[in-house]
This record gives structure tokens, sequence and C-alpha cells, in this order.
């Protein structure tokens, strides 16, 4: 029997006095009750979201990228925003099962489940923007390597878009199983606890007929402990690899060496918010605020103000450095981000990236929920325009004769708005059917 | 595989299971599992298990991963297919790398899941006996396989060590193919008995 | 009223005409008024930094000889302040031909007749009004002055050059010329006459202390080495990267476009596009910036836009450069475009799935891509025509004027400048059935081919008696440059400085004049 | 046994004198034989390796503030069993502080253009492009940043340890000094952000190739300085555990030290892979010309050098789980990787300053000699002035029972 000692300084990460039944049941209880009409609102407007998604797509895809406002100057524009920053927000999810775990911090119990299964939602939304944005998807297999008729025909490994598709595979693939072995055991309580005999054949299938065995924990322990460590270095390399995308290039603006852990850092920033953005939803609406604590949200929200901050010394490194070089591109290409055409855009992002987190510092802000909640908007509005801004570098590069200007068509904001449906709906899923929480013995103090 | 009679004693506590673990091993009985509903740190110390060697299968998948991407790229680039990209060298390790890492995760990730699977003898469709339908959930169960003989005075020992509640029955001791809504041939005949 | 035709709307169903842009300036399918800044900017049209990206452009009505017109208005620099100019042949009915059909607007009633009866292409007396109403023209460069210190274009007053001819040649080799040692130790004894030695080097001063001139060392021979005339730029070439060098044995394809030759008209972009198939987008696309050229020419301003004598204008054919370090080649991921042994980025559109990527990291932004399905070319039906006006190229007809020899190339694909391979292919294999060596000037590309004032040579580097390899390292030699030739790319296109016949460069500004050379190195 | 004071063991204090000793006695061979040398080259190479080593001490031993705050921050409790040593290395920043700051502030006004080849005139235009450039890198600015900064340092350094031994006399269960210590805590990650993870490795190292430029320069520096100052603290842990004391500290914390050491070897070189990979991927010759003499040029060696010692090494033996727990692997380790950033901040430094004329001879060795013996000398003594736990720290008991 080991007895964890918590010094006083810290708090309960479980509000409330409860013994392991009465967690199970708390737990289970959205599971086992009919939906609420909160839900079945939430559903359809998420499922009604995707479906004028996927109606965007499709004109997309029949009439040609042309139907995107995209431009011989300008290639990227909402797509590989949106891309980027679904990919940042998919960050937070394992960042906070992995690193947390191998960092042992005790109040990550209350979110990584839903932080996982956000993760992996997220990272579903972000793989579909590289897809479609691609001229001619029907051929999107070409980016794999596989034996073909046309002679020795492989793709190009030195490809920063390549690297993309082994990394975003690789992680959507790793964080599927890290999840999904996670939520085995839980499975496998909801079975036993099924009256339905539906239930208990659904659940009986998707807990691999789990029993609790204990050498079976000591490998699931062993499992998740080394699946934590290999999901660190995996999920800072997937962000590394998307910073590859631009800061490879030569175009002023991207070619950046900070970027990879800058990179990082903001998609922590972002994926972090978005993270307080769900659960503070979900603490209210499945009535969960006992294991879902101020306690968490204020440690969620320090993680939030750090990165912010890091993120920010980013931006002016950048800016600095970029006027140190002596480089001209450079200097233009940064004069233009703070005073061109696309100036009211790196503005949003300083003020919502870096300003405004810094409210956090504030032990009173940082424990408010409706505050938190704000603010998690703010950071992900602002976490979009960071990705807007450096993509727009394109738009006034070497030679001025190019330049040119870029507003989404009808379309582009369509397939946006069908992610956030596609997220939604899976999450409104998740909730509903999944336990949204694991029942942990370090869950209880 | 094989119909057994196991005794079986529901704890509600660790710190009632962790003495009785101890009990019963002195006592000379063979363990032969105990189910929790959350891993318990140190139960399979207390049960003498070895530790688990996941982890160094996890490193050698982890290396085939990093070997495979490496061959597969070096000689498609120098052997099979060379060609100038932007006047990059024909061997551009650097641009390697990114992949390189990506395929060694993946591989010690998938194949100790596979492994993790196998090893437990888990996967979609199988079914094990659930000895209390509470070992998911909060109570902490210990089985000991018995013979008619000694079926009695087992149950009486587990009793003795604090055990909330205890019982001997019938049970498939490994695992078969089936579904968790329909009762097994023998759990329908104990449930008769 | 001035007036600028294409003669006379004579041709004016050809829609390769009707979508090149205008020389000066660069709209396509309309015709519109030009006027000053100066005058533009008293009557409310100014041009501002917005104007560059709001291609909404002020309507303004024009009333002379007692009929009136309403036409767009496009602000261009170096028009005299009391003079606007309009361009004849638009407002065509539909019996013309699909392609110019109710294009712009029909001028034609605004002219008078002169004393002797003949109609007369001006008016004095015309009444301008800003109708308050806008229209959208179609602009392919929006923006019209290179900002003077971009070092992408190099120009010298002909006194200056005749002062000293060598000097682009000695600024690039002072900016080049410190990449050029094999370890990456600079030595600055390398270079002679680099006037003060202000960019120099990094770790210049320690190693040139360290060696002093007597020390015989083996960096200090790599440095000597670079000492002659002729190596510096192979020197930056081999030594400016971390990459190693790739040889092109036999045939090195090179270009070398001359400022000076070139008077903008535009017939090298024509003659690319009937040799390439490509393809006419129409109005609405040029406005969402799709156009398709291969090759286009830059045209900048220099000079004071509210004087209208001090306008300098600048004409930069921009097309593939065909880098050996093509930072397009790198990114794409599946292989579609890469490098021939004969030094020419090659595109393989079969392969090409469309991420734009090679595009967005391409310096010069010459790649153009099919943003829609223009030629009726790909897999899904009935999706091409959407947009209002189009060319009729797809008729049964007009697609006779597609090239055999080059492929269509369909929706979602990256297409640019392939170096005419086609032609080049072909004349190396005629040579080859007639058991010959190929020689100098019977591979031709289309642009060189039409140009009517010989800017464009063309022809095999590794030839040294080829007219490409003795323009560039004999002739012109001092007037020699590559564009962005500081990032390493490597183009194998060159062009030559202008060389301007006036007492003044206007794009010179002053630091760039006290300064020199410190700004082409940074 | 929680409140034993340590005792300067006699053979430590040899060592450290000895060591001293030496460097002293190079510094002064130094300035007979290379200062007043009428060689150039000679002269630099005096102060580029002064430069290296007394920026390359003070940075690892300010990582311990770091630490401290950082831990501090993120309410740690593993590392109180043994926060007293990076107390003590942390408050002798400002000895090291004092002695870089002399040596950069004489190049300065020596105008020591071999050094920092910026000071020469002319070497950086005086033009629009250079504005902000001709500030930064000017004199005034220069020398005002590098002492306001060594002071912050420096007295940051003191008073978070004053404010811990200052717990040790509170009442107990009083977390009034935590709080403060909390905040200063704050500040100085702070002062932290604008200093070393920003300005300073511009200001110090990076000008001296005074043309190039890499936004990720500083926080690369910053993952060296950080990995070799937690090698240390490890160094010391297990000298000062070899002879009984430190008790409380058991395999536990030593393991999670080692996975600081091996987590932030990693960090380092995806730090260092990503700072190089996009320079050659892009392959500007401004930006690639800093690689060039290191990869092709005289200093292959220490290019190659640097990724064994730092990567391949660390990452190699700390793997293993049991590695990170035996005390004669995790010495060897923590050894080979402050001599590896030993060399990482050589090759940061020499190439820009004595170029192909690089030498590793008594003088290098020498100095790092005597910078060795000083810091050693330094910690030892100041951890003599207060018991080698924390009295009354919150987190106290945590750290005893602390299991993995």
């Amino acid at each position: 029997m080991h007895l964890k000692y918590e010094s006083v300084i810290r708090e309960a990460l479980v509000d409330g006095k409860k013994d392991y039944h009465q967690v199970t049941e708390d737990i289970c209880a959205p599971i086992e009750n009919k939906p609420t009409k909160l839900w079945k609102i939430g559903f359809f407007l998420s499922a009604s979201l995707l479906l004028f998604g996927v109606f965007s797509v499709g004109w997309e895809v029949y009439w040609g990228t042309g139907v995107w406002n995209l431009n011989r100057t300008i290639g990227w524009g909402w797509d590989i925003t949106n891309f980027v920053w679904w990919v940042g927000i998919g960050h937070a999810g394992t960042l906070i099962s992995a690193i947390l775990l191998l960092f042992r911090q005790g109040w990550r119990t209350g979110v990584n489940r839903a932080a996982e299964a956000m993760t992996i939602f997220a990272v579903m939304c972000a793989g579909q923007f590289p897809i479609w944005h691609m001229g001619r998807v029907w051929d999107a297999f070409f980016v794999l390597p596989y034996g073909n008729t046309r002679g020795p025909l492989w793709p190009n490994f030195v490809s920063p878009l390549l690297w993309d598709v082994f990394a975003i595979s690789t992680y959507f693939t790793v964080s599927l199983l890290f999840w999904y072995s996670g939520l085995i055991p839980d499975f496998a309580t909801i079975r036993d606890r099924a009256k339905t005999k539906f239930r208990k054949a659904a659940y009986g299938l998707a807990s691999f007929g789990w029993a609790g065995s204990a050498k079976h924990w000591q490998r699931h322990e062993m499992l998740s402990l080394v699946l934590a460590g290999l999901s660190t270095p995996l999920v800072l390399s997937v962000h590394t690899i998307v910073s590859f995308d631009f800061a490879t290039s030569v175009i002023p603006g991207w070619h950046t060496t900070i970027f990879p852990p800058y990179f990082v850092a903001g998609a922590v920033f972002s994926g972090f918010a978005m993270v307080q953005t769900l659960l503070v939803i979900t603490r209210k609406v499945l009535k969960l605020e006992d294991y879902i604590t101020i306690g968490h949200i204020e440690a969620m929200n320090k993680v939030i103000v750090l990165t912010g901050s890091i993120v920010g010394v980013a931006y002016l490194t950048e800016l600095f450095i970029a006027y140190y070089s002596g480089v001209l591109w450079e200097q233009e290409a940064f004069r233009l981000r703070v005073m061109g055409p696309y100036w009211w855009a790196y503005w949003a992002m300083m003020t919502c990236n870096v300003v405004s987190p810094q409210l956090f510092w504030f032990k009173k802000l940082r424990r408010n929920i409706w505050f938190t909640f704000f603010m998690s908007i703010i950071v992900n509005i602002g976490m979009w325009f960071e990705r807007f801004v450096i993509i727009m570098s394109l738009h006034r590069d070497y030679l001025p004769s190019s330049w040119s200007y870029y507003t989404p068509s009808w379309t582009e904001v369509g397939f946006y708005l069908g992610s956030f449906g596609l997220f939604f709906t899976c999450y409104f899923l998740f909730a509903k059917y999944f336990r949204l929480l694991p029942l942990r013995k370090s869950s209880l103090s | 595989m094989s119909v057994k009679k196991f005794a079986v004693a529901v704890y509600d506590d660790e710190a009632v299971l962790f003495p009785a673990v101890k009990k019963v091993r002195s006592a000379g009985y063979k363990i032969h599992d105990v189910y929790t509903p959350f891993a318990v740190h140190g139960l399979d110390v207390a049960l003498g298990e070895k530790e688990s060697d996941l982890h160094v299968a996890g490193f050698i998948y982890g290396i085939t991963g990093t070997a495979t991407a490496l061959g597969f790229m070096g000689w498609i680039f120098t052997t099979d297919w060379p060609q100038n990209f932007g006047g990059k060298p024909t061997f551009p390790l650097p641009a390697f790398i990114p992949i390189v890492f990506e395929l060694t995760v993946l591989f010690a990730a998938v194949g100790m899941v596979l492994t993790f699977c196998y090893l437990n003898q888990i996967m979609p469709g199988v079914k094990k006996h659930i000895f209390h339908p509470r070992q998911t959930d909060d109570k902490f169960v210990m089985a000991i396989e018995v013979t008619d003989e000694n079926a009695a005075s087992t149950e009486a020992f587990l009793k003795s060590t604090g055990a909330e509640e205890t019982k001997v029955e019938m049970a498939e001791a490994d695992w078969w193919y089936g579904r968790f809504d329909q009762k097994e041939e023998y759990e329908i005949k104990q449930q008769l008995a | 009223m001035k007036s600028r035709n294409r003669r006379g709307a004579a041709w004016s169903n050809n829609p390769w005409l009707q979508e090149m842009p205008d020389p000066i300036t660069k709209c396509t399918w309309d015709n519109y008024v030009i006027m000053s800044p100066n005058r533009a900017k008293k009557m409310g049209a100014e041009l501002t930094d917005l104007n560059e990206v709001d291609r909404d452009k002020k309507v303004f009505s024009i009333k002379t000889n007692g009929k009136e017109v309403k036409l767009p208005v496009l602000v261009v620099p170096g028009v005299h302040d009391d003079v606007i100019a309009v361009a004849l042949g638009y407002g065509r009915s539909k019996t013309v031909g699909k392609a110019a059909a109710d294009l712009g607007v029909n001028v034609y009633p605004l002219m008078g007749q002169d004393a002797t009866g003949n109609l007369s292409f001006y008016a004095a007396a015309v009444d301008l009004k800003n109708t308050g109403e806008t229209y959208q023209l179609a602009i392919t460069q929006t923006h019209h002055s290179y900002q003077n210190d971009r070092p992408i274009i190099h120009e010298y007053s002909l006194n200056e050059f005749k002062k000293d001819p060598n000097q682009l040649y000695n600024k690039r080799k002072d900016a080049l010329g410190h990449y050029t040692s094999p370890d990456g130790v600079v030595h600055h004894g390398g270079h002679g006459d680099a006037g003060h030695d202000a960019h120099g080097a990094k770790d210049a001063h320690a190693a040139q202390d360290a060696h002093g001139e007597a020390h015989a060392d083996p960096h200090a021979a790599a440095a000597n080495a670079t000492k002659t005339e002729e190596d510096w730029q192979e020197a930056y070439r081999k030594n400016g990267t971390l990459y190693p060098n790739f040889e092109s044995h036999g045939m090195k394809w090179g270009m070398s476009i001359d400022l000076n030759s070139c008077v903008g008209g535009g017939s090298c972009t024509i003659a690319c596009q009937a040799e390439n198939n490509v393809s006419v987008v129409g109005k609405n696309q040029v406005l969402l910036v799709h156009d398709m050229h291969w090759i286009r020419i830059d045209r900048y301003f220099a000079g004071d836009p509210t004087k209208p004598d001090s306008i300098q204008t600048l004409f930069q054919p921009m097309l593939c450069q065909h880098c050996d370090n093509a930072p397009c080649e790198n990114v794409c991921p599946v292989n579609a475009t890469n490098h021939s042994s004969e030094g020419m980025n090659q595109m393989a559109y079969n392969r090409c799935i469309g991420t734009r990527y090679c595009a967005n990291n391409c310096p010069y932004k010459v790649r153009r891509f099919n943003w829609r399905d223009w030629n009726e070319a790909d897999c899904f039906d009935d999706n091409v025509y959407t947009d209002g006006r189009r060319d009729d190229i797809n008729d049964d007809i007009t697609r006779m004027v597609l090239n055999p020899d080059v492929t269509v190339r369909s929706r979602g694909v990256m297409e640019k400048c392939s170096f005419c391979v086609q032609r080049l292919q072909g004349a190396k294999a005629t040579a080859k059935k007639q058991g010959r060596l190929m020689k100098d000037g019977e591979a031709k590309v289309a642009c060189q081919q039409a140009c009517p004032t010989d800017a464009i040579v063309f022809g095999n580097v590794n030839d040294r008696e080829s007219a490409i390899f003795k323009l560039r390292y004999e002739d012109q030699k001092e007037r020699v440059f590559h564009v962005l030739e500081d990032i390493h790319t490597l183009p194998n296109i060159n062009y030559l400085s202008k060389i301007r016949n006036a007492s003044e460069v206007m794009s010179r500004n002053p630091e760039e004049a006290s300064h020199g050379s410190e700004k082409a190195h940074a | 046994m929680l409140n034993q004071e340590f005792k300067i063991p006699a053979k430590l204090k040899t060592t450290s004198l000895v060591l001293l000793v030496i460097g002293l006695i190079t510094l002064g061979a130094g300035v007979a034989t290379l200062l007043f040398s009428h060689e150039v080259v000679s002269q630099t190479r005096f102060w580029a390796v002064l430069l290296q080593n007394s920026i390359f001490f003070l940075l690892i031993s300010l990582a311990s503030v770091f630490i401290l705050s950082a831990t501090s921050l993120a309410q740690a409790g593993w590392i109180v069993s043994f926060r007293r040593i990076p107390e003590a290395i942390g408050s002798i920043v400002w000895v090291l502080g004092i002695i870089a700051g002399a040596i950069i502030l004489t190049l300065i006004w020596t105008d020591n253009y071999h050094i920092y080849h910026w000071l020469e005139k002319g070497n950086i235009p005086h033009n629009s492009l250079n504005t902000l450039k001709n500030f930064f890198l000017s004199k005034p600015f220069f020398s005002i940043w590098t002492v306001v900064v060594i002071a912050l340092w420096g007295w940051l350094g003191v008073k978070l340890r004053n404010l811990s031994v200052q717990q040790d006399s509170e009442p107990k269960g009083s977390t009034k000094t935590y709080w403060i210590n909390f905040k200063y805590s704050a500040g100085f990650v702070f002062v932290f952000a604008l200093t070393l993870a920003s300005t300073i490795p511009w200001l110090w190292i990076m000008s001296i190739d005074s043309h190039w430029f890499s936004t990720m320069f500083s926080w690369y520096t910053f993952a060296s300085s950080f990995v070799s100052g937690m090698s240390m603290i490890m160094l010391w842990i297990l000298y000062t555990k070899r002879h009984g004391y430190l008790d409380i500290v058991s395999d536990e914390h030593i393991h999670d030290v080692g996975k600081f050491m091996f987590a932030f070897s990693i960090f380092w070189t995806y730090l260092w892979f990503s700072q190089f990979m996009l320079i050659w991927y892009a392959n500007i010759p401004e930006e690639t010309i800093y690689f060039k003499i290191r990869m092709h040029g005289p200093y292959k060696f220490f290019y190659w050098l640097n990724i064994i010692l730092n990567f391949v090494c660390p990452i190699l033996i700390l793997m293993p789980r049991p590695n990170k727990r035996n005390y004669f692997v995790v010495v060897l380790v923590a050894v080979l990787i402050i001599f590896g950033h030993w060399i990482d901040f050589y090759q940061m430094i020499m190439p820009g300053t004595v170029g192909a004329d690089w030498q590793m001879g008594w003088f290098e060795i020498g100095i790092l000699c005597g910078f060795v013996g000083l810091v050693i000398w330094l910690v030892a003594n100041k951890l003599t002035k207060a018991p080698m736990v924390p009295q009354n720290h919150p987190f106290l008991k945590e750290t005893i029972i602390h299991i993995s």
C-alpha cells in the first residue's frame, strides 16, 4: 500500500469525498442516461455544419481549386492556415497525456481523456485540408511509397510535405493507439455495468475482452509509459515538421530557424486553449465539476500563459532579427507584416496571443471560469491569425511584379466551418458514448 | 481450454487486498489471478510477477523502423532512381531525419500495441470470464483454482483474509471467442445449480 | 485623346491577344482611360496603396464631340497631366465572335474629323466626370515600382557605364566573392579592387592577419585560385553552398535576356502561348490572378510619379529561371518536378497532384497552376463554363491551334516554362539522325524566335563557341547578372543590365548611390 | 540527518585550488606569450579562449538559477531534496558574471575587432538597412545591457538562495517565504526570457559572426547551457552524496535528474538540428557560410565531435532505465555532456575569431582547468554556509517519500 503524500500547498484533484464506486457512477452517468436536450441541439448543429462542409468541398472538387480565391502568388491561404491551426490544436491531448505523465503531474488525469479524444478529432480535421487542397485529389495516393507499374517511381522523401504525410499519419496512429489502449479498461467497466444486450455486446467488442488481470495491468502500465515516452518527441516532431513546410523555403517570413520550437509552443498554446473551451462546457453540461476542478483549469491557464509568453518572445525575436539581419528581403517581409496590407492580421495576432494571455498572471482571472472560457477562444483566434500571417508572407515577396492579395471565397469558409462540424460531431458522440474521464487511483487524493 | 473450479474472494479496498495476497501466498496457495478495476501500484510485485519486457520489444521495433526508413530511402535515392532535386546531395541525410524519426516511432508504437494484445490475449471478439460484475468498477477480486475437495476450505480461508464476499464457481480459466451479451453453457449450468 | 488599338480591332476576337497584358498598364480584356497621377488626384481617382489591392476602378464619363462614354480609369505614371487616352476597338457585338463580344466600350463615336476630313485620333476639348460607379479591371501586375533598392534589376546611365563598365561586375564579385572559399574561411586578399572591405568578412581579419601574404597555406592557395577573373563565378557556384556540385556534361541550356533591347512588346508571351498550348483563362479568372502566361513581362516605373518627365520605364521578361539549385524542386512531395542533366527544371504533369508548394517556394513566382479545367482535359464533365466569357479554344476547329508536340494540361497540375523542350529534343534528334553534332542556333525557343529586337539569346552554355557563351563570358560579361543570385538559386537565365541613354537613373536611390556594393551584399 | 552541514573534504579543496592555480599560471603565461605577442592571431586566441570559458561557465551556472525558478513555478516537489546545490551554484553567478563582463567589456572598449568584427568601422555600414544593428551593436548599448543583465542575474541568483535559507529559520508550516520565492522565480523567468533566451547570446556570441544571423541562436545556446548546467548539478549531488551528505536523495531523484540530462540532450539536438537543417535546406549563402567553415572547413572535427558528445553519447548511454540509476554511468555522461557543450561553445566562438588557426593546446586546457577549479571552490564554499537540506520547505516531506 503506497501512500501518496501531498503537500499542504497542493489542492485536492477531486472535490467532495468520493469512493471508487461513486466515481464510476458519476463518470458513467452521461453514458447510461438518455441524451439531454442540450446534447441533441449541439449534435444537430454540428452535423449540419459538417454537411455544409461536405457540400463546400464537393463544390471545390468538382469545379476545381480555382473556386478558392488562391492565386498565382498566394498558393496557400485558408486551406493550409486551417490545417496548421487544427494540427496545433491536436497537440494538446497527447501532450497532456504524455508529457504530463512523464512529469508526473497529477492534475492531468482530470483532463486527459477528453484532451486525447480532442487530439484525434483535431488531427482528423487537420488532415482534410492538405488532402482537399490538392489540385488533383483523386491522385493523392501518389504521395505514398507504393510499388507501382510506372517503373521505380517513388515519392520525394526530401519534400517537407512528404514529411507531413509521415508525421501526421504516424501521429494519428500513435495517438489513436495511446487513446484506445487507455480506453480498453474503461470500456470493460461500461460493459460490465451495461443493462441492455446491445450495449453488452458492443462494449464487449470494444473492450477486447479486458478483465483487469494483475499481469495485464502491469503490461498496460508499461505500455502507457513507453507510448508516452514515444509520444513526447512525436508531438514535438509533428509541429516541427509542419513548421518545416515553411521554414525550409527561401521565402522571407517563412525561412526562419526559430520556427520549430516556436510552432511547438504555439501548438501547445492553442491546444490547451481548445481543451479549456471544451472542458468548461463539458464540466457544466455533464456536471463533472467535482472532477474537472478549478485547480485543473488554473493549471492549464498557467501553461497557457507560459506558452503564450514563449510565442511572444519568438515573435519579437523574428521581428528583431529581421531588422538585425541587414537583409532587405527579411526587413521588407516584416515591415509588411506590421504595416502592409495585412497589418490587421498581425495586430490581431499580437493582441490575442501575446498581450491578452498576460492577464493570466492574476490569480483571480486564472481561476475565473468565464474569463478562462473567453480567453480560450481569444487565444485560438490569435493562433489562427498567427498561421494566417505567416502564410500570407507570400503576398509580397521578392519580385514586386507578382505581388497580390487574397480574401477567401465562400467555399473556403464553408470548408473551415465544415471542419468545426466534423470536430464537434465527433466530440458529441464521444462525450455521449465513451467515458470522458478515466478512472484512476491518482484521481482521488 | 477447460472449465475449472475457482474459489473467489472479493475485496473492497486495496488496503485489505495487499495483506490478503501476502497471506494467501505464504499459506501456499497458488493465486490464479487478481482482478482490479485499475492498475494497483506494486500488486505485480506482491504477486511475484516478473517485470514486463514489453519495452525491450518496443526498442527492437523502433530500431527496425529506423533501419527500414534509412535503408529504403537510401536505396531509392542512391540506387533505384537517383535524381537531382534542387542540387541536393544524392544521399541527403538531414532531409531524411524527419521520416526516419517518424517511422521509428510508428514501428515501435504499433509493434508494442500488437505485442501487448498478443501477450494479454485480447482482441475484439475475445471473451474472458468475469468473476464479479464490479471487478471493473471498484472491487478487487482474487481467484484461486480449487478442486472439489479443497473448495470449501479455500473459501473459508479466503473469508478469513478479510474478503467482503467469497464464492466458489465454475469458470473458463482462459480466453475464448464469444459475446458478452450471451451466457456460456457453464455459466447457465452454474446459475441453475 | 490619344488612342492605342490592336490593329483597330481587326484581330480583336483572338483571345490570346485579348489576354495579353497591355505593355504599360498590364491590363487585359478591356479598354479604359489612362491618366496621370496628378490628374487622378485632382479628380479623386488617385493611385493609392489600396488601389493595388482593390480591382474596382473608378468609372468616369467622357464627353467630347457631343458624345458620351463611360470608362474605368487607370492611373499611369508618365502620362502628361493634361492628356487622357483610350484604346479603340472595343465594344464589339456578338457577331464578331465569342472572345471579343461585349468587351469594353466602343469609343469610335467619340472621334471627330480633322480639317481634311480624316478621322481624328485626338480631341482637344473633353469633359471628364467621376460617375461614382466602379468597374473591375483585370490587371496582371499591381505593384509598379521595384522599390528601387530591391536588387533584382541593375540599371546604369550611359555615362556611368562609360566611366566604369565593370561597375556591375565588381559589385557582384564583391558580394558573391565572399562565398567562394571552399572551406568557408574567408580570405580578404582574394579580391583586389573591392574598394573598402566593408561587407567583408566575418573571419577575414583574423585569417588575413594570421597568414599575412607570405604564409604558404592550403587555404590561402585555394583563395588565390579564385582570384582569376573567370573563376569566381564558378567558385561561388561550387562553394557558396553546402551541396555537392552537379556537373552538366554535354548540353547545358542557358538563356540571356538583354534589358536594353527589350521593348516590352509581348510577342514572346504570345509566341510561347502558341507554342506551348498555354491556356487562355478569361477575364474573370485574370481578375482572380489566375493568369497562365509562362513568360511575362514585368514592367516597372521609376521616378517621381508627380513629374511625368522624370518617369523611366523598365521591362523585365520573367520566366522560369531553370535554377540549378531550384527551391521548387526540393519541395514537391511526388517528384513531379526535378532537374535534368541539361540544366533544365522539368515538370512531369502526369505526376503532379497540385499541392502548389513549388509555386509558393519559387522566388520568381513563375510557376502557373491550372486552377480550373481550361481545356476539358480532366475527368469531370462539363465543369468549364461557369464564369462568363471564355475563349472558344475548346471548339473542334479552334482546338486545331494546339501544338501536337506539347501536352494539354489538365486541371490541378502545375506548369511553367519548359525551355520549349520539344524543340530542343527535336533539334537534337535531327542532328543525331544526320549523324552530326548539333550546331549553335539550331535549337531556338519560341520567345527567342518571336522577339523583334533579339533581346533573347539561347543556346548551349557548355559550347564555348555558342552565342550564349560568348555573350555571357566574353562580349557582355560586365553587364551580366542573375536575378536574386545572392540566394544561390543558380539560375540558367541571365540578364544584361539596362544602360540608359540618360543623365540619371531614376531607380537609383541616394543611399544606393553612396553605398553601392553593400546593398548587394545585404 | 536533515540538518547536516557540508564540510569541504580536504581532497576537494586541494583539487580545486590546484586547478585554480593551474588556471592562473596559464593565464599569466598567456598574457606573457600570447597577449604580448606580435602576432594578431595569438592575441585573438588569448581573448577568444577567455571569452569562451567565461561565458560558458557563467551560463551553465545561470542554468541553476533557471532550474530553481522553473521548478518553483511548476511547484515541483522532487527537486527540494537537493535544492541547496543549484542554490549554491546560482549564488556564484555574480562572480562569474563579473569575470565574463570584465572580459567582454575589455574587448569592447579596446575595439578588439578581431573578436567582434562589427567594432571595426565600416564593417557594418551605416545605412537604413542596418539602423537597428548599428544601435544594437554599439558600444554604449552593448556595455549598458551587459552590465545590467549581469547585475540582475547575480542579484537574483543570490536572492533565491537567501530566501530559501531564510525559510530554514521560519516556524514549521509557514509558507510565507515560499510564496515570496515563487514571485522572485517568476521575476527571474521574465528576466531570463529577455536576456538569455533572446538578447544576450545575440550580443555576446552571435555578433562575433557579425553578418550572420539565426533566430534560433539564443534558444540553442540556452539548451546547450541548460543541459550542461543540469549535468553539473548531477555531479555535485553525487559527489556530496558519496561523502555522506544528502542521504534523502534517493535513486529516484538521481533517475529524475538523469531523465533531465537525457531529455535536454535530445532537446539540444532538436534545436541544433532544426537550425542546421533549415539553413542547409534553404541553402542561402549568407546563412550557409556559418556552417561551411564548420562542416567543410577547419572545424570539421569539432562539428562531428559536437554531435557525438552531445547527442549520440547521452542518448545511447542514458536510454536504458538502469543506466540512469547507475552512479558511475551517470557521472561519466555528466562529464561528457559538460565537456561536449564546452566544445559546442568552442565551435561557436572560434571560427569567427581565430578562423583557420584554431588550436587546442596548453592555453585552452589550462584556462578550462582554472575555471573548473574556480567553480568547484566557490560552490563548495557556498555549500558550507547552510544546511544541505532546506529545513522548512513545504515540499520537503513529499520529496523524501518521492517515488517515480
